[in-house]
């Protein structure tokens, strides 16, 4: 059964197959070694002159990367932890993410910028963020996440095969994770529905007439995913859950379908949105997914889940309090419905 | 373009453009702000007069000097109109009038107002072009002031250990804004190049024939696939850094005129060859303004954020 | 009449004046010169040994005041363009309003971060952003922005007085207005309250019953007044405007009591909530404004005007196409109502 | 702390601090992630001994060493105890447990994890102690693959035209994580110093007398208020980055074992004073883990976001 690691790693390996102008370029990616977290491995043995190791320098990766964009190459740039993509906020804002618009549509920039992110493995307030929400909403900017769901080495490489700057977004813990199928394990009472062709979302339909949308994305799709089975089976609530990849620009015409299916015609009852991520909640994806809803359907009823807005502490137990768990999905989807 | 003609040509042209700009902002007609090479042409002419049509430019905020130079060396000729158009918020303006200013694409021209964030974009594209064997190399231009900004040392670094086609061209012209290089540049400024093993081609001049020659080096250098270098260009902004506010007090101003590289290369020039420059470049400009300012404006269709 | 930068620039002559703890530093702020948007203007003369001006290092200057603050003085720093904040958001993020919490409240990090931001003068694409929204919901950090409402030097001077890293966020077309006092010239109409303290709201209150709520801040509210002032005349809708200058943390007491008051008791019509800003639509201030209603307003009719999701052209028929007007706002609201 | 004895105390105290840790990591009592300063004992052990009790300290992710030799310095004494609370993630630790290995604050001495991104806020503690003009001077710690971060080489810039205290210890362990310096960085690792005009003390030693000889003559320097200076120290991390995973061949591993700052100056001391060492420190840090060890967990109050 192959991981969500291994797809993203044959996925890059892929690419540098097939396009002699994709490039990888990060710290620390060489073989043996192949990556902090080794998606790269193997890479800079069959790609050597392909495969770029850096300086610890995320402007300027970030920055050659555009550069090299622009000039007709189209280069993957690791930045080794998430936390540090507030080193490269300048160089996506003012120039890759710009420069399409700006410059006329003369140019494009196809780069990707992957990152890990998020917490739970007690690396501290600087190595355990969930920064994506910094660049949500940039203009010019794509950002992606894939989830254990569907197939996240095609979605890399639709990053990688679109004119745009990607921001791809790997939550650490989904690295292990192996990829799910619909209907098969503990997914196996719900229909799994996809669409949206080169970035998908998926749908997960419950056996019954769902009370309330769970909207999630990335590796928070693991815990609403406890959370609708412990709902299911604890309260006999059912919850339709939709999983995005495309973060960022917002295209909720997915989850608008789903909560047109939350109100149960007749009954009066109120459309229920839950929001799950693992930011911390101001501001974070929830805000905007949420606004939008709010904005779109009348008669809705929300509630956001994510982290409180502190730092991640290192101690497990505040980690775990900071962050949100499937226990608090299931309390707030209570309160909802 | 290697004839001292052609040269002064360049520089006037520069000149008159930019003069020509700061009259339309105290008329009102040019809205934004703008920062004028006016005392510096002698760098972007002989920078470019060395340079070869393929090369690629990214440019910073004082970047007319350097496209209408580069342009003058282009294949399909120097394009004033483009960029009086663009300054004028145009449709036609080199960037539909999006840019402005600082912000413009023309072949393999770029600029950004953003001060040294564009040096590791240059050094990607020096990259781009080495692994694509074009010959072609990248200049990225910088001021004094721009030393102050960390994302360059970044840069110089990849770009040595990468041997990358890349050349920094420092224009030194002693303010960054209002700020004298004393209170900003700590060291040494060819120290700041060497230390990341690039070889610095420096020289305080306002010759453009000097200019040129030294240029020449540094991108043969460069050219011949040597990595990375520096040439570091000691000059005098004359005008204001933007429109206006200049605190200078007027006996520097005076004392700086002295090195006007059109007074200094005017003198290798016959006074018809004078005449017939500022003739050529007087009408060039009065078709390119005037076509320029009665384009029309850009108008925002559906666009999206994509 | 004085007008808001005069407020700034004398509140920070109070400050230097006050507290030997108090520097500012930045790019060209020197006299004569005084900094790019002169609120700096006359400290160098009268302080020259704690006004510090600096190389072109956004990063630094920022990092510095931290480090300024985290020893015992209490710095301000300018950014000369708001536009360039993408540089200090490792700084900020990841250092200045970490430091208390992650050191377990052994520190404070008493620093001012200043920003000139907006757009509406043609100064184009890198010159013209409102990005405060990237640091809106940072733990840690606050974000206040004056307007030309209440005492804008007493904001400031309350932001030097924070024990906490403070990103105060001026709009560059709000510099040259005139302090406005409410019940004069065109608010003769309004009833103005207000409350919060040391980082006030304002609650302009209109005559007659509110159909609904603007929920805005800084120079928005100019355009949010006007628009108010034509919904009133032209179409007899009342618009009650709710001004903050304390963004983040969000504490939106004073808007959900204002939406009380758009529901006309007994007719059964929702509460209607109006959020405006410059910058771009899509996670800006005005999405966590409406999640935050959506979840606690039970009935909520809510709009966000803003910048459309692009980069700001420096043509000024395209800035004006792309960065919200009155009209947008009376446009809005009319399809609110 | 001046005689070989308290220097090899010191150094000891870091090497069994350390190699319990490690031992704890592969039992799984410990959680996240840590950098062992094994190898490198030598450099704080001899910088500390040259510093003042009253310096500011801003540390990196390998802080350990220099957190426990900094402790060794202070009049409050040594504390093994919470730093290893603190590691377990206890209440007790030297923050609470938020901040975990790499973000460590106590008395004068800081940590963070971000890399360069210290160095700008270290730069703004110097200003202050010398606004202040307590006499203190700030020591701020990086390593060879740090001299690729942008905010470095601002804060370079800053500190010389400030003339501020600033001491900047490069501990060029020869890597970066994985990197070796060969492939990331460029030129000349004082030069990148002395471009913007400090002055640099380097020496390649693991030899604890030798450093202190010259972070004495460093520190002298930039207490003097001459300005900031850089110190580097060219030195050998025996570990893995972090817990595992260390791709270089055991010949190099082997090879510089040779350097090991312990043995060097254990010959030093007699055989007696070696296992007085050896005993204090086994005790001190016995007590330490197995205090922090029944130490309670934090819990999250009612924080708020302020
Ligand atoms: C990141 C950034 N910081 C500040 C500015 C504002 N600014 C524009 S030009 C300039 C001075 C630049 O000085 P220098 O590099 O010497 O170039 P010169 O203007 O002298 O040609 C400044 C501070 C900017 N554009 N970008
Ligand atoms: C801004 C940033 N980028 C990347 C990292 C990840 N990282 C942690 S330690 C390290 C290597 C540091 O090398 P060096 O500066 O030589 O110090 P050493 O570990 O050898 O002591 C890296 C890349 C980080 N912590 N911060
Ligand atoms: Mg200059
Ligand atoms: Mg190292």
């Amino acid at each position: 059964m192959s991981t969500v690691l291994e797809a993203l790693n044959s996925a890059l390996l892929t690419a540098l197959e097939s396009d002699p102008r994709v490039y990888v370029l990060g710290e620390d990616i060489l073989d043996p070694y192949g990556g902090a977290f080794k998606v790269t491995r193997g890479l800079s043995t069959r790609f050597p002159g392909r495969v770029l190791t850096t300086p610890i320098s995320e402007a300027a990766i970030v920055g050659a990367a555009a550069g090299m964009a622009l000039r007709g190459l189209r280069p993957v740039a690791e930045i080794m932890f998430g936390d540090f993509v507030t080193l490269i906020a300048d160089q996506v804002v003012n120039h890759a993410a710009k420069f399409r618009w700006m410059y006329n549509e003369n140019v494009r920039v196809p780069l990707v910028v992957r990152a890990p992110m998020g917490g739970r493995r007690g690396y501290g307030p600087t190595h355990s963020q969930s920064l994506e929400k910094m660049f949500l909403g940039v203009p010019g900017l794509k950002v992606l996440a894939p989830s254990a769901l569907g197939d996240p080495g095609a979605l890399l490489l639709a990053a990688i095969a679109d004119d745009d700057p990607v921001l791809f977004v790997e939550h650490k813990l989904l690295y292990t994770r192996p990829l799910l199928q619909a209907g098969q394990g503990d997914l196996a009472d719900f229909t799994l529905e996809s669409g949206g062709e080169l970035f998908p979302y998926f749908v997960l339909r419950p056996p019954y007439p769902p009370r309330l949308t769970i909207a999630t994305y990335g590796y928070n799709f693991e815990l609403a995913r406890a959370a609708a089975l412990e709902l299911m089976m604890e309260h006999e609530i059912f919850a339709e859950m939709v999983v995005f990849s495309q973060l960022s620009p917002f295209d909720l015409t997915p989850l608008f379908d789903s909560l047109a299916r939350t109100l149960r015609p007749g009954s009066g009852q109120a459309h229920r949105l839950l929001t799950v991520e693992e930011g911390t909640l101001t501001l974070g994806w929830g805000a905007e997914v949420a606004a939008r809803a709010a904005e779109a359907v009348s008669g809705l009823r929300v509630r956001r889940v994510a982290a409180r807005d502190l730092p991640i502490a290192n101690a497990r137990p505040l980690e775990d309090a900071i962050l949100p768990q499937a226990q608090d999905i299931v309390a707030a989807a209570l309160s909802l419905v | 373009m290697t004839d001292n003609f052609a040269l002064y040509r360049v520089m006037l042209l520069i000149r008159r453009f930019e003069e020509r700009l700061l009259a339309e902002f105290s008329t009102g007609k040019l809205v934004g702000t703008t920062h004028t090479y006016i005392g510096q042409e002698a760098d972007a002419a002989g920078i470019f007069s060395a340079a070869s049509p393929e090369d690629v430019v990214f440019s910073n905020h004082r970047c007319h000097g350097h496209f209408l130079a580069y342009g003058a060396l282009s294949p399909e000729g120097s394009d004033p109109y483009r960029l009086a158009a663009e300054l004028m918020g145009k449709a036609t303006g080199l960037v539909g009038g999006r840019g402005g200013s600082q912000h413009i694409q023309w072949r393999n021209f770029y600029s950004n107002g953003i001060q040294g964030g564009i040096v590791p974009v240059a050094t990607g594209m020096a990259l781009a072009e080495k692994e694509k064997q074009t010959g072609s190399i990248v200049l990225v231009f910088i001021g004094d002031g721009t030393l102050g900004e960390g994302a360059l040392y970044e840069s110089l670094n990849l770009a040595a250990l990468w041997r990358l086609p890349l050349l920094v061209v420092l224009e030194n012209n002693r303010y960054a804004q209002t700020t004298p290089v004393e209170l900003a540049v700590a060291g040494s400024m060819s120290g700041r190049f060497a230390a990341f093993g690039l070889p610095v081609w420096e020289r305080e001049t306002s010759d453009v024939l000097e200019v040129r020659a030294l240029a020449g080096e540094a991108i043969a250098h460069v050219r011949s696939g040597a990595g990375p270098a520096a040439l570091i260009l000691h000059t005098y902004r004359f005008m204001a850094h933007s429109k206006g506010d200049d605190p200078r007090p007027p006996e520097e101003l005076a004392r700086i005129r002295q090195f006007d590289p059109l007074t200094i290369h005017a003198a290798r020039l016959s006074p018809a060859e004078l005449d017939a420059a500022e003739a050529e470049v007087s009408a060039l400009l009065a078709d390119a303004f005037s076509r320029a300012e009665s384009d029309p404006f850009p108008v925002l269709g559906n666009q999206v954020n994509r």
